[in-house]
């Protein structure tokens, strides 16, 4: 039975959600609706936790329909799957607590329930899934739904995002084809597996021909630089819960894809310092883009390109170490960002407003606003939060790389900026009379939690998950054998003592000005018209076939 | 190459109708690319006695899924387009920006 | 207008280089390994038409997967419908 | 708007273009074609004389077409439920060296398929015809 799991990962939250369109047959009322979905998303997280004894041993690796590994399609369940999938279930859950409050969700919410199981269903598939081609197929079922999901707030703006994610999207779906179709000509396979054997084997000069099709592809999904165009627009107009999972999780689909593809043979020297050099740009400069908005949920929508920026930028390096830092960073900022843009979606429904010179963090609900400064604070990188870890195992793999070094400590003190910024321009006096549901106190309550005890146990995580998936993509560990006090000393090593120096060189330069705001990059980065990020895409692939050429 | 032509329609033009065609014309260079991919010299079609050679199914097969993605993605992008429309008035892309609401 | 031409030029230049670059021949093109195998286990599936054996049989998950696409698209252009004139019966 | 001339033309051509979608999809095994071909032509068909005589009868069917898609679905996910209960994987064939599965799955694929366009079609028209 537990030789299933993965698969039924997958099916069950899609049948869910088709259970859930004819239910308005037999099941009228809203609770079953509610209780459907909710069961449907408890399966997958309730199988990983009992597949895990089972995985200690290795890989799990499910056939479809019998047909043998490299020819039929496979599922497989490694250390690093296993940790994204713990990931979505726990962020999908939260989010669909958070959305049981309906006030946001303005027509139909079954039909939204419906489009978030399938958008599920499109995650786990995508990261279960051990052929490249159904990668795709999965990820166009997430992004179709996503399309649809992003409107939901049935505002001008909404429509707009969503048509301009529809169309880069698309072009990054159809590259991300075409990368397909020129490594079956090249290599015969559409399995990772097999193809993981055969790619060493091309020529340097087409693997890089074809990873400039891949990278525009994994681009978008990330959203590095030249390809960010849709990120803020559509977390600012999506519905909060939808928000959540789009920072929270579907941008990180764009990081897994990028491992794989390193993992299956696409490392050259080219393109590692290419998407290096790609990531840092990303990481400082929408680090210094969100010091131009009053808008909170735009603020975190660009440190979320930043800190992707950072994490592409680290894993790029392609070394255990670079590796395993970026996924615990990966996996913190999910939480804390998480965490932050459903308080942040909280705010917005108690005073109506995301501008953070209208709402008060201090002076509203108190679970709200503890989840909310453990959010920023975890953001900002204090010690006892879980971003600080991240960040300082990022700084420590970096010693040798004196540019990405400072780069980091940069970006780690222009978010320290942003988020005292936030503090200090939200405390107005303006008072509300609504109060928090439960069904928004609990996923708040259940993240801020996890970002406090994720930190305080990093050492566990780094051992008995981080270095499982590290070791599932690299085949080596960085460092055995985390033990409490290796990782709480952390703090008063060089890497530590300079994060904390520079958060506090955050907070003085913060104190002393009025209001930092910089006004900057209007239409070279922000505000980017479609043709113009198309033009972006084209300039990107000239830029490595040149790269490749010279 | 089709593929690039699509993609340079899309930087060319500002209207979103056309843009979701270049979509399109996209979308058939990579269906080109794939039964190329799958051409063998001399080779017949991939039906079991029909001939002796048969060109490689499989990127026929993925080809079939890549046709059907890019259909779906065309119906959502024409809605939206429509919907686009009935709001802002305009299928111009670039006056999409100057409405924030 | 000068963007224009240089995106042009630009997309010019990727299709030189990607010539170059691949250099796709079909002089010594072989079956793949995944394509005999399908080959020879095409009796199995019953299907004589060998794409429809693969679609339907070796990777039905996939065109699965593609239904749900079609299906996601459709129940989509219906939603946004009703979401963008907020429309709330049927 | 219609003339005599396409009407009939339109009556004249559908139950064949609808034949041949049949056709296309239930021998899809043994000749090119496949669900999604044969599918697509028998939306034609419809959408043909949708363009026709007008849409109102197949406006009436379009009410119910969200439930007509679920069953598409939910049936290529029982026949690959079932693979995995008596075949032991999912999507495996249940009946081995016989089409019966590639033809039981293109028809369910082709019935999908027509519903889905069709839908879609309707759906275009309706909004169409809101705006005149």
């Amino acid at each position: 039975m537990l030789y299933h799991a993965p698969m039924l990962m997958v099916i069950a939250p899609l049948t869910g959600a088709l259970v859930l369109r004819i239910s308005n047959r037999f099941l009228p009322k809203q609770i079953y609706k509610d209780l459907i979905t909710f069961v449907s998303l408890l399966i997958p997280v309730f199988l990983l936790l009992v597949s895990l004894p089972r995985l200690r041993e290795g890989a799990m690796v499910y056939e479809m329909g019998g047909w043998p590994r490299p020819y039929g399609i496979s599922l497989v369940l490694d250390g690093l799957s296993s940790l994204m999938v713990l990931m979505l279930g726990t962020i999908t859950i939260c989010s669909f607590v958070y959305s049981l409050e309906k006030k946001e969700l303005i027509p139909k919410p079954d039909d939204y329930y419906f489009l978030f199981l399938f958008m599920t269903t499109g995650l786990y598939g995508v990261f279960l899934t051990g052929d490249i081609v159904n990668r795709f197929v999965f990820f166009e079922i997430t992004i179709l739904t996503t399309y649809v999901l992003i409107t939901y707030t049935g505002t001008k703006s909404s429509l707009r995002a969503s048509y301009y994610y529809l169309v880069v999207g698309s072009v990054a779906s159809v590259m991300f084809l075409t990368g397909i179709g020129l490594l079956y000509f090249f290599t015969g396979f559409l399995d990772m597996g097999a193809l993981s054997v055969a790619i060493p084997g091309l020529s340097t000069n087409i693997r890089n021909i074809i990873f400039a099709f891949f990278l525009v592809a994994v681009g978008v999904k990330v959203a590095i630089v030249p390809f960010h165009t849709w990120l803020p627009d559509a977390h600012v107009s999506a519905p909060t819960p939808m928000t959540a999972v789009l920072a929270g999780v579907t941008v990180k689909t764009g990081a897994y894809i990028l491992f794989k593809l390193f993992q299956i043979g696409f490392d050259t020297l080219l393109i590692r310092y290419l998407i290096v050099g790609l990531g840092l740009i990303t990481a400082l400069s929408a680090a210094l883009v969100s010091m131009k908005y009053y808008d909170m949920k735009k603020i975190l929508a660009w440190l979320t390109i930043s800190h992707m920026g950072v994490i592409t930028a680290v894993a790029a390096l392609w070394n255990p170490g670079g590796v395993s830092a970026a996924i615990l960073y990966l996996i913190n900022h999910t939480l804390y960002k998480t965490l932050l843009f459903l308080s942040v979606g909280a705010l917005i429904y108690l005073y109506g407003t995301a501008d953070i010179r209208k709402l008060s963090l201090k002076r509203s609900n108190v679970i709200l606003s503890i989840a909310g400064i453990i959010g920023l604070l975890s953001m900002a990188g204090l010690p006892p939060f879980n971003g600080f870890y991240g960040r300082y195992f990022l700084l420590e793999t970096t010693r040798r790389y004196p540019i990405l070094y400072g780069s980091l400590v940069g970006v780690h003190f222009l978010t320290a900026l942003s988020v005292f910024r936030i503090f200090r321009l939200s405390c107005s006096e303006s008072k509300t009379d609504d109060e928090l549901t439960e069904s928004i106190m609990v996923p708040l309550v259940v993240l801020s939690g996890l970002c406090l005890v994720g930190g305080l146990t990093t050492w566990a995580f780094m051992n008995n998950m981080v270095n499982p998936a590290t070791f599932a993509l690299m085949g080596g560990y960085y460092r055995t054998g985390f033990t409490w006090h290796l990782v709480y000393l952390n703090v008063i090593s060089a890497e530590g003592v300079i994060l904390i120096l520079s958060l506090f060189g955050a907070y003085f330069v913060s104190e002393h000005t009025v209001d930092l705001r910089l006004d900057w990059s209007e239409g070279v980065l922000s505000e980017v018209s479609l043709p113009d990020s198309i033009r972006y895409i084209v300039i990107m692939i000239a830029l490595l076939l040149l790269l490749n050429f010279l | 190459m089709t593929i690039l032509v699509g993609l340079y329609g899309m930087t060319r033009t500002k209207n979103s109708i056309k843009m979701i065609m270049c979509l399109g014309i996209m979308g058939s260079g990579v269906i080109l690319l794939f039964v190329s991919v799958g051409y063998i010299p001399g080779a017949g079609a991939p039906i079991v006695g029909h001939s002796a050679e048969m060109v490689d199914p499989l990127p026929h097969t993925v080809m079939l899924t890549a046709i059907v993605i890019d259909l779906a993605t065309m119906a959502l992008g024409l809605a939206l387009v429509y919907h686009l429309y009935e709001e802002y008035g305009t299928l111009d892309v670039t006056d999409y920006l100057v409405g924030e609401d | 207008m000068r963007k224009d031409i240089c995106t042009f030029l630009l997309v010019l230049m990727i299709a030189f280089l990607l010539v170059q670059g691949l250099e796709l021949s079909y002089e010594d093109k072989e079956d793949s390994e995944v394509d005999e195998y399908y080959k020879e286990h095409q009796e199995k599936t019953g299907a004589d038409n060998m794409v429809e054996a693969i679609l339907l049989d070796f990777r039905a998950y996939d065109t699965f997967g593609e239904v749900m696409v079609l299906y996601i698209a459709i129940a989509g252009v219906i939603i946004l419908g009703k979401i963008v004139t907020g429309d709330d019966q049927s | 708007m219609t003339s005599l001339i396409v009407k009939t033309a339109g009556r004249a051509l559908t139950p064949f273009i609808l034949l041949s979608g049949l056709y296309v999809a239930s021998f899809g095994f043994l000749s090119p074609g496949g669900g999604f071909q044969g599918g697509i032509l028998l939306a034609s068909g419809v959408i043909l004389i949708m363009v026709t005589h007008g849409s109102k009868e197949v406006h009436r069917l379009a009410e119910n077409i969200d439930w007509f898609e679920t069953f598409g679905a939910l049936t290529f996910l029982i026949v690959g439920l079932a693979g995995l209960l008596l075949g032991g994987y999912l999507f495996s064939n249940l009946l081995p060296d016989t089409p019966l599965m590639c033809i039981v799955l293109d028809i369910v694929i082709a019935l999908k398929v027509f519903v889905g366009i069709t839908a879609v079609f309707v759906y275009f028209f309706g909004m169409g015809v809101k705006e005149c």
